[in-house]
């Protein structure tokens, strides 16, 4: 019945091929998301699906997993021509899905979020609180994650929520199990520990998709590709014939030339940013550091080394224990944004939904939010002026959106962080802080971000970047900081840093 | 809002009009109107247009405020009790000083004061807004008979007093006029200010905005202030009109007010609303409740009939909008 | 060995410890302090206050608020709200009374009240649920019409139990063993019963994940309209026994019965530390919140504080209870 | 002499109206006479709230409970349960079925005789005419009962009275004040407001004037005399010339003692009829009132002399 099932054995005879989607298409208002596309899963084997920022990979896995209705095309399950009008009915033909935007409940144990969608009843229909509890810490033992399954999960950071998610998935029997975005906040470690899990459900004969931005992980895992763009489905093709650039050609139409472009030159010596013995009530502990203008200061950890709670202290959201932060000289008062945003810090949340985006709103505001007094005049909006400037970054940033007038919470997970992006470039900085940036983001929009932090060091300004991606990190960075429990357990300068020495810093 | 939320393209006004919340309440308001003239000729009697007005107007004044304030993702069931207790202090300090300009000051004041105290409670401790405000309304309803157990007569019979409520500015009503003032202002400052949209920022994500670099403790705090003014505001009104202060009035204002607001369109849960809506919710409920005595209907229909038509505008607007989805 | 020694000795004096402590991140614990905080201020302060007959005198009254009180628990923590339980609590004396006036059956007359109840909840629950509306607009909405339907049916007027029947006269008035009395007996039943649904079936988490997150809930495969639906429905139905018990205690079905009983109870409720926005609370926590303003205004009373001053005090202690309870939460 | 009962317990309806304040005064004033200690629990228009004040009493241990039904059918059981346990219970306002005594006003005379006295003022100044907006509440029977008399004694002055507007201005100023103005929109020839209390009178009275209109050919009556507003009105408003006043003081007086004698075992009638009377002209409550700043204080010897009806001529029964 449990996870028992799932792992060890095959849950459903199965007959090939385990799902066929053919000429789908859906139509939101203003944007077609997709448009006769077809995808075949085959039991056993590993189907990703790539594609840029808004090409439709999510709204495809939506129509697989009832969410949302197609307009047109035909889904066959096991040859048998099916309807998928809910969620319920997906889940009752097998299909599991981790989403792509984290869909837990918050306030229930994570033990209780991966039973949620049948909790094991005792004789008389009462939940058996005991099976759960016991059966949940088996399963996380199982797949080797380490989470605390009496936890909050509203209490969990992002990563630990979406082993969450994933364990959920293969806690009831499944024919097959997609993965959208599954490890973009996850270490390598425990990629690696997904990855164990993903071979183990193949050979089991479950048919899996897989989402990713991570070109790696699709060479490493997946037996077939298929390139959406726009909608559109470009290529399905077993992956031993594709190359990286080959791959990245098909997903955006044109070459990468450099992932990880340079513009600027060394980094001036006026000091931007200085930290001094910050410690927190909750983690940080004795945190030093100076970011001057014209680098990119890279922050390393592992998952709860502290990166996220220094980035939220240092731009005054969180209020700090002890300790001194200057922006150019000036002391920010700490727990104080006002302050924090005037001296020029800003902070890109890791966390888009809750701290990000107002989802009702569209676009528009969303994007002018923190620079609304530049397009002001005596307190009072100059609509034009807001609206050719936030135009200006969403063409500069492609971000898809049908118009300003969009609400933020129709567009894609990329592109929503475009905008959030543009809200701050929008306003002149002198330090932007940016924790995990390229979270969800697509190899053309990550260059162009990465291009764009280039351009922002070149200005002048300071970039803190928090990040869990070693490429990422060893490409932009001028200088890496390791964090390790709350403190900085190393500092190094770009020509000295290797794998093995961040890494060894971080386990510290 | 939906002002706002409209593509970046400015089409011509009809459809704008067209694809606005809006359009459902205005139809609404133009069928109701006709329908009763129809059968009754006075209701479209200056008398008869002049007295909906004036009744219109407080519960807009306040309705201003109470749209901002959701919108900001909070709410103020106190504004019944608070504007009951800034008349009696409006009219006590008017018999107190002889000067009607000292004792409206007051009143206003006081009313300012509530709001002020409600956001505190609600920013600094933290107290959900609706169960502040609950507690706040007990408050005023006891403090009011603390403060004066009879209603407060105007001692010095200052025509002044009763002029607030009574005069007129050309052909039009002053409480007409300053209603209208009033809305025009809140309209101006959230639709074309950046006060307002913070306001809208706010309620839509409070820690974005902080993040942002604002405080969304000081606009709720502004916010609650402001409609606690109109509230005070308000209440002067109401005593002028009454001619005394009434230590028992406004009850039940708080839940008028909140209908309008929300048949307006204006959401709970905060981000989303619009003034044009709630001044046509306060049209259509007094229309209404006027209407069934122009046409000597059953007064318990005043109960019956904006219940239903409450429900029936939110559906009406659901199905527009669905059919604009599509 | 002596790993598992150490072992045992963490272990050990641990538990009780751990135990408390989960006692105390709960939220109901602030609550349920200030409830016996204000039990012992009362009884230091006022001599009849702590009698049985008073201590029974107020469970007694605050059975009707807790009756509908853990219905709108229920539909809160789903996420929905239903205003209109006063209106309908006040409504259901009317067919209470008039069938049993009519074929002299207390049973069917309160067949009759339990069905008018229902037909409120799945109209509230159709119009919130499946249609789509604000449920605060709908039942905004029905608060209105069925206060103005009870006032056009009689006129406003009472309808007074003209056969004087006995069991109708007990079931709000009358004690077992003469010590509790129904209407608390009907509360701790109906309050057991939804503790155990809310915490241990399926159809309870169900509402909390509703609640919690709606499109989660339909993610995991829930029918989330279905879940709210029936959270309406399981709200008027206690809201309509709540108002058979108002009935019986006036002997009568009394038109302006029930008026602002709504506001009484969202604040229980919300002082109970269940969550507007859904997911959020324990019908525990709503019990503590109806027993602490019903012993509030007991021993307020009991102290013969002049309602002026009574309500002030009211307020203020509700601001005190729930800035308690958030500035405990933070400190956490 | 009588013994006295220690403690009384009175649940009124709505102790924040002037009405039942001046009730309260009256009882006060009475039982700190008598050496009575008084309490008082408000229902606040509660029916529910009024049946747990009245356990509250009897659990503290009044010796004789007086109560104003926010409902006469709602105290019903109120009424057996103080029988059962044999504590005296003395009603206010109006009576309730299996109840030994009540002390109360008649409602339908009090309006009566305010009609006769309308009357006679519309012969001589409003031309024989009489319109009525009745300001009205149908929520009470007593309010009901008011305006009914008033209209049967208008009539037996004016034969072809007509009521023209019948509104439910709920007792308070502001609705009183909100409907009014839309039916005098309605309707341009009602020549006379009558409210079922000082409120509503004077809500009525504010949206005539707020409507712009003259005073002249207009006659205002109010009912109660509660509080310091219809002396105000009187004293000020050409057209409130009559007010039917129903001391309250003289109420709670009456019902303290009625309460004492029922503690005694002494025999006393179902009704005891407190007296009304209405006061005429800008001078008309002279007689009964006087004021010093914002307090009035009453003329115990006047009201005392006013004569009670030995019987209503209607009661609640009647409608
Ligand atoms: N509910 C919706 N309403 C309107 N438009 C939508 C909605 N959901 C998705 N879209 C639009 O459909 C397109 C495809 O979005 P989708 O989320 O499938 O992209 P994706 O490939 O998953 O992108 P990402 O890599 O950023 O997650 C986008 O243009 C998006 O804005
Ligand atoms: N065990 C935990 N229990 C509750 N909250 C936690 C826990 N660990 C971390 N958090 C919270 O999660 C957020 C992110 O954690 P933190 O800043 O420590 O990690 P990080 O280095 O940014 O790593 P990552 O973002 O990859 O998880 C913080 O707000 C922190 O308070
Ligand atoms: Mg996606
Ligand atoms: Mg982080």
């Amino acid at each position: 019945m449990h996870a028992d099932a799932t792992i060890d054995e095959p849950a459903v005879a199965t007959i090939d091929p385990a799902m066929e989607m053919t000429g789908i298409g859906k139509r939101f208002p203003g944007v077609l998301a997709l448009e006769n596309v077809g995808l075949t899963l085959e039991p056993g084997k590993v189907h990703a699906l790539m594609g840029e920022n808004g090409a439709g990979k999510s709204t495809l896995i939506k129509i697989l997993a009832g969410v949302y209705q197609k307009d047109a095309g035909a889904i066959r399950i096991g040859g048998v021509e099916t309807d998928l009008r809910s969620p319920r009915d997906a889940l009752r033909q097998g299909i599991k899905v981790v989403f792509q935007e984290i869909a837990l409940i918050s306030e229930f144990t994570v033990a209780e979020n991966i039973f949620i969608e049948e909790y094991p009843v005792n004789g008389v229909g009462s939940i058996s609180w005991k099976t759960i509890r016991r059966d949940a810490a088996a399963l996380f033992e199982r797949i080797g994650f380490n989470v605390d399954p009496a936890a909050k999960v509203g209490d969990l950071p992002v990563s630990q929520q979406q082993m969450v998610e994933i364990a959920r998935a293969l806690a009831h029997e499944a024919r097959i199990v997609v993965m959208d975005e599954p490890t973009s906040s996850l270490t390598p470690n425990e990629v690696a520990l997904l990855f164990g899990v993903i071979r183990r459900l193949a050979s089991l004969g479950i048919a899996v998709v897989y989402v990713s931005h991570k070109l790696d992980e699709i060479f490493e895992i997946a037996d077939t590709v298929t390139v959406l763009r726009d909608g559109r489905r470009i290529s399905t093709k077993p992956v031993g014939e594709h190359t990286h650039d080959s791959l990245i050609q098909d997903m955006i139409g044109r070459r990468i030339e450099n992932l990880f472009p340079r513009s600027r030159g060394v980094a001036r010596d006026d000091v931007v940013v200085k930290v001094e013995g910050l410690s927190t009530d909750s983690k940080l502990k004795d945190v030093s550091f100076e970011a001057r203008a014209g680098e990119v200061l890279g922050f390393f950890g592992l998952m709860g080394a502290g990166r996220t709670e220094l980035a939220k202290a240092i731009v005054g959201y969180d209020p700090i224990k002890t300790g001194r932060i200057t922006i150019a000289g000036q002391p920010l008062s700490p727990h104080n944004t006002r302050t924090g945003v005037s001296l020029g810090i800003g902070l890109l949340s890791e966390d888009r939904k809750t701290e990000g985006l107002m989802l009702e709103l569209p676009v528009l505001q969303n994007a002018s939010l923190a620079s609304l007094e530049q397009f002001a005049r005596a307190g009072f909006v100059d609509e034009k002026r807001e609206k050719s400037a936030v135009q200006a970054f969403v063409d500069r940033f492609r971000i898809k959106t049908p118009g300003l007038g969009q609400q933020i919470k129709n567009l894609s997970g990329g592109n929503q962080q475009k905008v959030l992006l543009a809200r701050w470039l929008m306003r002149g900085l002198k330090v932007i802080v940016v924790d995990e940036p390229t979270r969800g983001i697509d190899v053309g929009a990550k260059s162009e971000i990465f291009a764009l932090i280039d351009q922002l060091a070149a200005q002048g300004l300071a970039v803190i970047m928090m990040t869990s991606e070693m490429p990422e990190l060893l490409g932009l960075s001028d200088r890496i900081a390791v964090m390790a429990e709350g403190r900085i357990t190393a500092t190094m300068s770009r020509d000295d840093a290797t794998q093995e020495k961040i890494l060894n810093a971080a386990i510290a | 809002m939906s002002e706002i939320t409209q593509p970046a393209k400015s089409g011509p006004v009809a459809g704008r009009l067209a694809n606005n919340s809006q359009i459902v309440l205005l139809a609404l308001l133009v069928v109701l109107c006709i329908g009763i003239s129809l059968s009754a000729a006075q209701f479209y009697s200056v008398e008869n247009v002049i007295a909906i007005l004036r009744q219109c107007s407080l519960v807009l004044i306040v309705g201003a405020g109470m749209t901002m304030l959701l919108i900001a993702g909070e709410v103020d069931l106190s504004v019944g009790a608070s504007l009951a207790f800034s008349g009696c202090v409006a009219m006590d300090v008017t018999n107190k000083t002889g000067s009607v300009f000292l004792g409206a000051l007051a009143g206003i004041l006081f009313g300012g004061l509530v709001g002020l105290f409600n956001g505190l409670v609600v920013t600094r401790l933290k107290v959900n807004s609706l169960i502040a405000t609950i507690a706040t309304m007990m408050i005023l309803q006891g403090g009011v008979f603390l403060y004066t157990r009879e209603a407060v007569q105007n001692k010095h019979q200052q025509p002044a007093f009763t002029d607030i409520s009574t005069g007129y500015l050309g052909p039009i009503p002053l409480p007409v006029i300053i209603a209208a003032a009033v809305f025009a202002c809140a309209y101006v400052a959230l639709r074309y200010t950046t006060l307002g949209r913070y306001i809208y920022a706010v309620g839509a994500n409070a820690k974005a905005a902080r993040l942002s670099g604002r405080r969304p403790e000081q606009l709720k705090l502004l916010v609650f202030v402001v409609t606690g003014l109109l509230a005070g505001l308000t209440g002067l009104i109401l005593a002028s009109l009454m001619n005394t202060g009434q230590p028992t009035a406004g009850r039940g204002f708080e839940l008028t007010v909140i209908a309008a607001v929300i048949l307006g369109g204006t959401s709970l849960l905060g981000g989303r609303g619009t003034l044009l809506g709630t001044l046509l919710g306060v049209l259509i409920l007094k229309v209404i409740d006027n209407g069934i005595i122009i046409l000597r209907w059953d007064q318990n229909l005043q109960m019956i009939v904006p219940g239903v038509v409450i429900v029936l505008a939110t559906y009406l607007d659901l199905v527009r909008r669905r059919a604009d989805a599509r | 060995m002596p790993q598992s020694l150490s072992l045992s000795a963490a272990a050990g004096p641990k538990r009780p410890s751990e135990w408390l402590r989960a006692l105390f991140r709960r939220n109901e614990i602030a609550l349920l302090l200030s409830l016996v905080a204000l039990i012992v201020f009362f009884s230091l302060a006022s001599d009849s206050f702590l009698t049985t007959r008073n201590i029974t005198n107020v469970l007694g009254q605050a059975s009707l608020a807790m009756v509908a009180g853990i219905g709108v628990g229920v539909l809160v923590i789903s996420g929905e709200i239903d205003v209109s339980i006063g209106s309908l609590a006040g409504a259901v004396g009317i067919p209470l009374v008039v069938i049993m006036n009519m074929t002299g059956s207390l049973e069917l007359g309160i067949a009759g009240a339990l069905l008018l109840a229902l037909c409120v909840g799945v109209v509230n629950g159709f119009l919130a649920a499946y249609i789509g509306i604000n449920s605060l607009i709908v039942t905004l909405g029905s608060m209105f019409v069925i206060r103005g339907a009870v006032y056009l049916y009689t006129g406003q007027k009472a309808i007074p139990d003209d056969l004087m029947l006995e069991s109708f006269y007990q079931i709000g008035n009358g004690r077992l063993f003469g010590a509790i009395s129904y209407p608390a007996l009907v509360a701790i039943v109906l309050l057991s019963a939804f503790i155990y649904l809310m915490r241990h079936r399926p159809f309870g988490r169900k509402l909390y994940a509703v609640g919690g997150n709606p499109e989660v809930a339909r993610l995991a495969g829930y029918d989330v309209k279905r879940v709210k639906f029936i959270a309406f429905v399981i709200c008027s139905l206690l809201a309509g026994i709540s108002g058979i018990l108002l009935s019986s205690r006036l002997g009568s079905a009394v038109h302006v019965a029930g008026l602002g009983f709504e506001f009484q109870v969202v604040a229980a409720v919300v002082l109970g530390g269940v969550s507007l926005a859904g997911g959020i609370g324990s019908l525990f926590g709503v019990a503590l919140g109806v027993l602490i303003l019903s012993f509030l205004a007991n021993g307020l009373g009991m102290l013969n504080i002049a309602t002026e001053w009574q309500l002030v005090t009211t307020g203020l202690i509700i601001i005190a209870a729930v800035a308690f309870d958030e500035l405990k939460r933070r400190a956490k | 002499a009588a013994e006295m009962p220690k403690k009384i317990g009175y649940v009124t309806n709505y102790a924040t109206h002037e009405w039942y304040q001046n009730v309260i005064k009256g009882m006060q004033d009475r039982a700190q006479q008598l050496g009575i200690e008084l309490e008082v629990r408000d229902a606040n228009l509660d029916v529910n709230k009024q049946v747990s004040a009245a356990e509250d009493f009897m659990s503290r241990g009044v010796d004789v409970l007086i109560i104003t039904p926010v409902n006469e059918e709602g105290v019903v059981p109120l009424v057996r349960r103080a029988k059962e346990e044999g504590l005296p219970l003395v009603l206010e306002g109006n009576p309730v079925k299996g109840m030994t005594t009540m002390v109360a006003i008649c409602d339908y005379d009090t309006g009566y005789h305010a009609g006769v006295e309308a009357g006679k003022y519309a012969k001589g100044h409003l031309g024989g005419v009489a319109k009525v907006m009745n300001v009205g509440l149908p929520l009470l029977s007593a309010t009901v009962l008011r305006s009914n008399g008033f209209m049967d004694g208008l009539k037996t002055e004016i034969p072809d009275a007509t009521m023209v507007h019948d509104l439910d201005g709920g007792g308070n100023p502001d609705r009183a004040l909100e409907i009014s103005a839309a039916a005098l929109a309605q309707n341009s020839d009602i020549n006379i407001i009558y409210g079922i209390n000082d409120s509503s009178s004077q809500g009525g009275l504010q949206a005539w004037k707020a409507s712009g209109r003259s005073q002249d050919g207009l006659l205002v009556v109010g009912t109660g005399g509660e509080g310091l507003g219809f002396i105000n009105m009187m004293n000020t408003e050409p057209s409130y010339q009559i007010e039917a006043a129903m001391f309250p003081e003289k109420v709670g007086f009456t019902a303290i003692d009625a309460a004492v004698k029922l503690f005694n075992d002494e025999e006393v009638p179902q009704h005891i009829v407190s007296p009304t009377t209405p006061m005429i002209g800008s001078d008309g409550w002279k007689q009964y009132y006087s004021v010093d700043g914002t307090t009035r204080t009453i003329n115990w010897d006047a009201v005392n002399a006013v004569q009670p009806a030995e019987q209503c001529m209607k009661t609640a029964a009647d409608l």
